[in-house]
């Protein structure tokens, strides 16, 4: 697994190009910005080459630019997979080249990638729960109805969250489950299924929802039968719309997964490996279907509510323009600490 | 055997009183089993689709779904009804979903980032729509590439251009209490409703009644007054029923300390008629109308009769993209938010779906405004009435099952009503 | 000076070279027919006078100008008025929508004015003879191939023109219809329009013809007055290309009349 | 003015000898400026867009890329060739992308869930697509229904198969070294390619050859002998170009450590021109080819000739959905996984959109195998030419935006070369 | 026995009554001409003989036995081959696939026998004296009216059939061409064939016609032998539905020969 030598004639004779493989665009905003920023960010400061690429939801997609990068002569490929099946044809075809992989935010199940690096997403599911059961509108309650609105079907991170989220929310004493759908990452569809739902059981006090775009649908549909406020939102992603709706009071968490958290370490660790190294990793996860242990790097997120709203725009993770662009909700920026310029 | 007495000659003699109702009644009926059956299947499909889910899905008749419903159909409707008239002319226009997703990012970016006013934002949309619409005409037209190609590669530029515009923040979220908003979340006065329904119910009487009386001076076969005042009772009582069921009090919960409340028809409803007025008026009785069922009926004719057929063409282009703007911004105030990906997805294909359950042909030449909203609420119901019936999280695979399985026997419905019809 | 005037005409499809050299003219008053064999050129030769086909070489005059005729538009402008061989009726539109189109009443709200291109359809459509199309309401997809054909002969009546042109508008028209729209092409040159009538009933060409011209294999043959030919020589013309001293390809130019 | 003394009759008399060569070559001229350049402007397209990305995108056609580009492009063109069939008789197959992701998942299921050996697996999903197809060019031809409606529905249906059979895993793994892998992964021993090639260059030259004696014997005009030493030399070379440069070692990294090589056409590419000469042998030299087209031209014509026309409907969907469950066997291959998401997304408008850029009419009649492959290569090379091409945040927002201009300016570059054509 | 009988056909179209209690009989070895007026219901009563259109009431008989018509095919396996008023072309297919459209003849390989069907092609278009025809590869979309007319022709004659039907087939055809069919019509009879002949031009039918039935608005107004009326007697029958002692609606059925 290292690339002291490379056959390839263009690459200098030390290899300082690293491929990253981004999975699409509607799962979550970060894909867009926020993880491309950081890593070149973090590339340059590391003297790496980086080239980046998003595979806009499509396996063949991504399978072709990670030939790309091949050709191109890249020695470590981080890649997110869009499932752990073309994750792993892309990893096995790296290594018939020789190219070192590193699973970046999302474990390839079966996979053959040298490290994992990431937050925990089961671990992110149960700060869900855990969060949701404590917010304003439903803790201490003796009986709460809620529903879950889900990520995608076909996005193995989304079955993780759920997971999470079900073990703690099934054990909370009081709870019960009025409906499961899934909301398919997609807002329009998040919101005909709460239509319905609501509809259906008017008296639900909160709201398992996987991420913050279908959280705003939610609170939509709250909104028009003004019970927004009154019913528990959750959320995922600290997304501008999100904070807002939290400062608001209408959405009661979100999750904040700073983009550094896997960034930085994904390429301190990819310049390590370019320049000979074998890194050790502090952690290891059990791949579920072949038993692999996979070297890991796994950070913590961190659960946004009212109080801490200000934390993803000074860390940068956000503008302060892009969460307060209106008059309306610069004032409220401010009464919750963010500064707009 | 009975026909025999009646020789295949021309009619001309117009029958008058109550003669010429049981001759009115005669035709329709004959037109009828001679295969003319216009908007019939479509209505049967949806009656039944919609007796379906009122079974199996109780409070889908409530005041509370039904306003949902209406909401959740406008965007599509709108959309479809700019396709009829692409698709009229044997054209498609795969871009329309992204084009609407485009020009609401673009209306979203006008009011959030520089700060304009609902309308200036509305404005920027809509004629981004429209200048869309013009190129992508003018290089079917003019430069002669397939409609499918031209409009298969702005599907994916505009996805590309809505992404660069939204960004990083997946979405962007219009102003809390902008009019935009209130399209698709408030009400109408209920006293307004009322009046408007009165306005609406009499317009359309008079223009029977106007039609008639032309015919009648004019010494042609007018249909018979007995006929025109039974529609325009349907039509009022239709009419009411809606309204009135859309003006109770829709909120789920009501106590002694909350006691807000939503009633009244959405103004997207308004907007939807106004929408249907004015098409349907266009395509049936101007010239351009009649041009574009000539053009998209036989070409070569179209063009030997004098019609300019690249202005035809393009202008259905311009009509389908700036609907789809304005069913980008109905959308966008549905969601109160404008995505990165708007538009994308199934939304195209469900458009052209309605269109074409309502009766339009994809060859050409066939299709009225009537079919986008019949097939609209069809495609609105199957989604609506699917939304919540079948539970789990990995419940979207049975969903998507059932929902191909039900717009299937929709449309197998009115295939066998309508006996074979090609298309 | 002639109402209508074909100098030196020639148009090519790939290999197939439909018409060359072609001269030809029609007057006001006159009625100008066109025969010849089947493929002879014909039809081409409407087309490109229609704007349908543009020339490969060679000019159009009208009343001694040179125009370009690009479109259908154009031609109709210049007042000629075409009934094409293959009819070209928009089977969607019902038998007014035909009838009228390009060229619909409006009223003045600027809509349809259906009552009035109604009744004056019904009435086009029985001056022509037709008694069994039983509504002009109908759909012309259903109507019967005579039927058809005088929805568009009736099409062109309509309008007053310079120039009427018929392609074979009797083909598929009953012996009545045929008298008819004969007796209307007489009509129509006596009221000062130059028509032009291509057909291949050597019988109506007599009856009403006054100038033929005779197209053999894409080439002019010869165009002589009516009175100085017989029936026999027009066939032989129109088989072969020459009949006694009518009809040698090098004096066609000037056998014109 | 030469023209002249050419006459509009028959020429029905062969010449022979140097003579027939100027004739020849005289008439193809004539016809390319008469309109009908058969696969010119595709290829022609074709060079421009690969010239492009050659320049701009250094190592583009570097051995290792090609072959990249080859084994992309393999289900775009084989799910292109089934849906020529269904175009050509001026239906639409919708879910041709959702049948492939459908049957690939039945054969993944068989292999893994139920330990089936990999051809039972492939003759499964192979099996399943002709049911498929059976059942829409049923549901078309003897109910009715529109195309359009009914493989929207079944696009969404089989969408929610596949991932109620695949389940929340997201994919499922083939397994390693399954000959289904090797299919697109592994390649062709040098040997055997040449071979293959050799035997195809001379059954090609025999065709030709037997073909022009044929004609000769029957008093007809010929192909004369120079023109066809000149294309079968032609198909030589380029064949043995392909053959020599994928026989080079594309392994980019070697060391002390990896040795391994990769060299030889992969076996995808035999699969791809085994399934061209099927296909293009049955629609231009069989009564059944003959009739498909005589379908697509005038339907009431066939049905008056005869033709049972229900039976041809059907058949192209049989056809078309087996060909997709072939396209998403290789799609398999290539992700060595089935994904849940299988075969939606783009996935079908990329292929209508390979046979519309390759020159098949959407209305009907017109349409040859050769567009599918002329047509999925231009697709497969602005795709593979786009994926590196633009870095950075956001990127994907832009290359979707490039990729549609590319897509247009290919088209238009056609349909200028066309001059104006009608599709 | 009658080679083609019809007994108290009738066919209805929505609100259009086309046809009704229609009797007609067609014989071996006759020419049966069909005439009537524009709309009379000439093509409605070919295309129920063809099985493209079902009868609503009577039946078809051939050589005395009841047949069940639901599709062209039904026709073709008893031997009727028809030539319609709206030829039904391919017209994205060349001249030989358009004739050999159905019955493509196969070699050992089925594989199509291009070779022999161009050449029987060619013959057979210029035994109808069809000289224009570049090449029969060429489209039939760019064929001219005639040429098109004699290319579905060809079709019908390639055939050894019981039963032709001609469905106005001269009319776009020129002064020669029209001979060579009326000609081929005679020899098909002389044949054995019972020859059906659609017509609008009194001068062929009484040229060739054994037997006249003649349609009146939707009924048979005769079907007489041809030596027992005069021309202007069946041009009464055609604009009339009477002339004389013929053709009485009530009669009608009796008066058939
Ligand atoms: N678009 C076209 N492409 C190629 N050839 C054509 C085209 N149009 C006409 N031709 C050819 O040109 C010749 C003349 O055709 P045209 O239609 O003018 O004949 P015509 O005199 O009208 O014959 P008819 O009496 O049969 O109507 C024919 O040989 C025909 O095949
Ligand atoms: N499919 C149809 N739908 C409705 N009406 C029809 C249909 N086909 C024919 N008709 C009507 O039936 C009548 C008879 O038509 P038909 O074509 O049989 O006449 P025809 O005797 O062949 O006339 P022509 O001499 O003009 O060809 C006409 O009035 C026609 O309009
Ligand atoms: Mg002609
Ligand atoms: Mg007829």
């Amino acid at each position: 697994n290292n690339n002291k030598s490379s056959a390839s004639s263009s690459a200098p004779p030390a290899n300082t190009k690293v491929g990253v493989l981004l999975p699409d665009t509607a799962s979550s905003p970060r894909w867009v910005s926020a993880d491309p920023n950081e890593l070149r960010k973090q590339c340059a400061a590391n003297k790496l080459t980086c080239y980046i690429d998003n595979a806009n939801a499509s396996a063949t997609t991504m399978e072709s630019q990670a030939q790309a990068l091949i050709n191109q002569g890249v020695g470590v490929l981080l890649v997110t997979n869009l499932d752990s099946g073309s994750g792993k044809a892309i990893e096995s075809l790296a290594k018939q080249h020789n190219v070192v992989t590193i699973d970046y935010d999302r474990l390839t199940t079966g996979g053959t990638a040298e490290y994992y690096v990431s937050y925990d997403n089961v671990k992110v599911g149960e700060d869900q729960g855990t969060a949701l059961a404590a917010c304003p509108q439903v803790a201490g309650k003796s009986a709460v109805g809620y529903v879950d609105i889900d990520g995608a079907p076909t996005d193995n991170n989304a079955t993780l969250f759920a997971q999470g989220y079900n073990s703690v929310l099934s054990k909370q004493a009081g709870w019960t489950k009025l409906g499961e759908q899934t909301g398919n990452w997609d807002p329009a569809t998040a919101q005909t299924v709460f239509t319905t739902m609501l509809g259906r059981h008017p008296n639900l006090n909160a709201v398992m929802v996987a991420n913050d775009t279908m959280a705003q649908s939610v609170i939509n549909v709250l909104k028009s039968q003004s019970l927004a406020g009154k019913v528990a939102v959750s959320g995922q992603d600290a997304t501008a719309g999100g904070l807002d709706n939290v400062m608001a009071g209408t959405q009661c968490f979100t999750i904040y997964k700073p983009v550094a958290g896997e960034a930085d370490v994904a390429i301190k660790l990819a310049g390590q490996i370019l320049s000979g190294q074998k890194p050790t990793a502090p952690a290891t996860i059990k791949d579920p279907t072949n038993a692999r242990e996979v070297p890991s790097y796994l950070a913590d997120p961190t659960v946004i509510t009212k109080k801490n709203v200000a934390l993803p725009v000074t860390d940068g993770y956000e503008t302060a323009a892009s969460v307060c662009p209106t008059p309306a909700l610069v004032k409220l920026c401010s009464e919750n600490g963010i500064k707009t310029p | 055997m009975t026909a025999k007495t009646e020789p295949a000659v021309a009619e001309e003699t117009p029958v008058r009183g109550p003669g010429a109702l049981r001759v009115y009644i005669r035709e329709y009926v004959a037109r009828l089993r001679g295969g003319e059956l216009g908007s019939a299947p479509a209505i049967v499909g949806l009656v039944v689709i919609t007796a379906f889910f009122a079974i199996v899905h109780q409070g889908f008749l409530s005041a509370y779904n039904l306003e949902a419903l209406v909401i959740q159909a406008a965007p599509i409707i709108v959309m479809a009804m700019g396709l009829v008239f692409v698709l009229l002319l044997g054209e498609i226009d795969l871009s329309a979903g992204t084009t609407g997703g485009l020009c609401s990012a673009i209306m979203a970016v006008l009011l959030l980032r520089h700060g304009q006013s609902w309308w200036v934002g509305v404005l920027g949309g809509l004629v981004a729509g429209l200048v869309i619409g013009f190129v992508m005409g003018w290089l079917r037209a003019r430069a002669g590439i397939p409609s499918f190609v031209i409009t298969l590669a702005t599907f994916l530029a505009f996805q590309g251009l809505t992404l660069i515009l939204i960004g990083g923040q997946g979405s962007v979220i219009l102003p809390t209490g902008s009019p935009l908003i209130s399209l698709e979340n408030s009400f109408v006065p209920l006293w307004l409703g009322w009046t408007l329904l009165g306005i609406f119910v009499a317009g359309y009487a008079a223009i029977k009644l106007i039609d008639a009386r032309g015919r009648q001076q004019s010494g042609l076969a007018a249909t018979p007054i007995a006929v025109i005042v039974a529609k325009v009772i349907g039509v009022a009582l239709l009419g009411s029923a809606f309204t009135y069921e859309m003006g109770l009090n829709r909120n789920l919960i009501t106590n002694a300390f909350f006691s807000s409340k939503a009633q009244g028809e959405p103004w997207a409803v308004v907007l939807l008629v106004l929408l249907f007025v004015i098409w349907h008026f266009t395509l049936s009785r101007t010239r351009y109308g009649r041009h574009v069922y000539a053009v998209g009926g036989n070409e070569e004719a179209a063009r030997r009769a004098g019609v300019v057929v690249s202005r035809i063409r393009i202008s259905v282009f311009v009509i389908c993209s700036g609907m789809a703007a304005i069913s980008g911004v109905v959308a966008a105030s549905l969601l109160q938010s404008v995505q990165s990906n708007a538009g994308a997805g199934n939304t195209l294909l469900l458009a052209v779906g309605a269109a074409v359950i309502g009766g339009t042909s994809l060859f050409g030449g066939r299709g009225r405004m009537i079919d986008a909203v019949l097939g609209g609420l069809v495609v609105a119901v199957i989604i609506n009435g699917m939304s919540d019936l079948i539970q789990g999280s990995n419940s979207s695979g049975y969903e998507w099952v059932v929902t191909g399985a039900v717009l299937l026997l929709a449309a197998g419905f009115d295939a066998v009503v309508r006996h074979g019809r090609s298309t | 000076m002639k109402t209508l005037e074909l100098k030196d005409v020639g148009k090519s499809f790939g290999p197939v070279v439909a018409l060359s050299g072609v001269d030809f003219s029609a007057e006001a008053g006159d009625v100008t027919a066109l025969v010849g064999d089947n493929g002879a050129g014909k039809s081409t030769l409407v087309k490109c006078i229609g704007g349908i086909h543009r020339v490969d070489t060679g000019e159009i005059l009208v009343d001694g100008t040179p125009q370009q005729l690009h479109e259908p538009r154009d031609a109709a402008r210049l007042g000629i008025e075409i009934v094409h061989q293959d009819l070209a009726l928009a089977d969607n539109l019902d038998v007014v929508g035909n009838m009228f189109l390009g060229r619909e009443r409006v009223n003045r709200l600027r809509t349809l004015d259906e009552n009035t291109m109604e009744k004056l359809a019904a009435q086009t459509l029985s001056s022509l003879g037709v008694r069994t199309v039983r509504s002009v309401r109908q759909r012309v997809a259903n109507l019967s191939g005579g039927q058809r054909q005088t929805v568009a002969i009736a099409k062109s009546v309509l309008w007053s023109s310079k120039i009427v042109i018929l392609d074979e508008p009797t083909a598929a028209l009953g012996v009545a219809q045929t008298e008819q729209v004969l007796d209307l092409v007489r009509r129509l040159a006596d009221r000062g329009v130059a028509v032009v009538l291509v057909s291949h009933n050597m019988n109506d060409v007599m009856q009403v013809a006054d100038s033929i011209a005779v197209l053999f294999l894409g080439r002019m043959a010869a165009q002589v007055r009516r009175q100085d030919v017989s029936q026999t020589q027009v066939v032989e013309l129109i088989t072969s290309g020459r009949s006694g001293a009518l009809g040698l390809p090098a004096e066609s130019r000037g056998a014109a009349q």
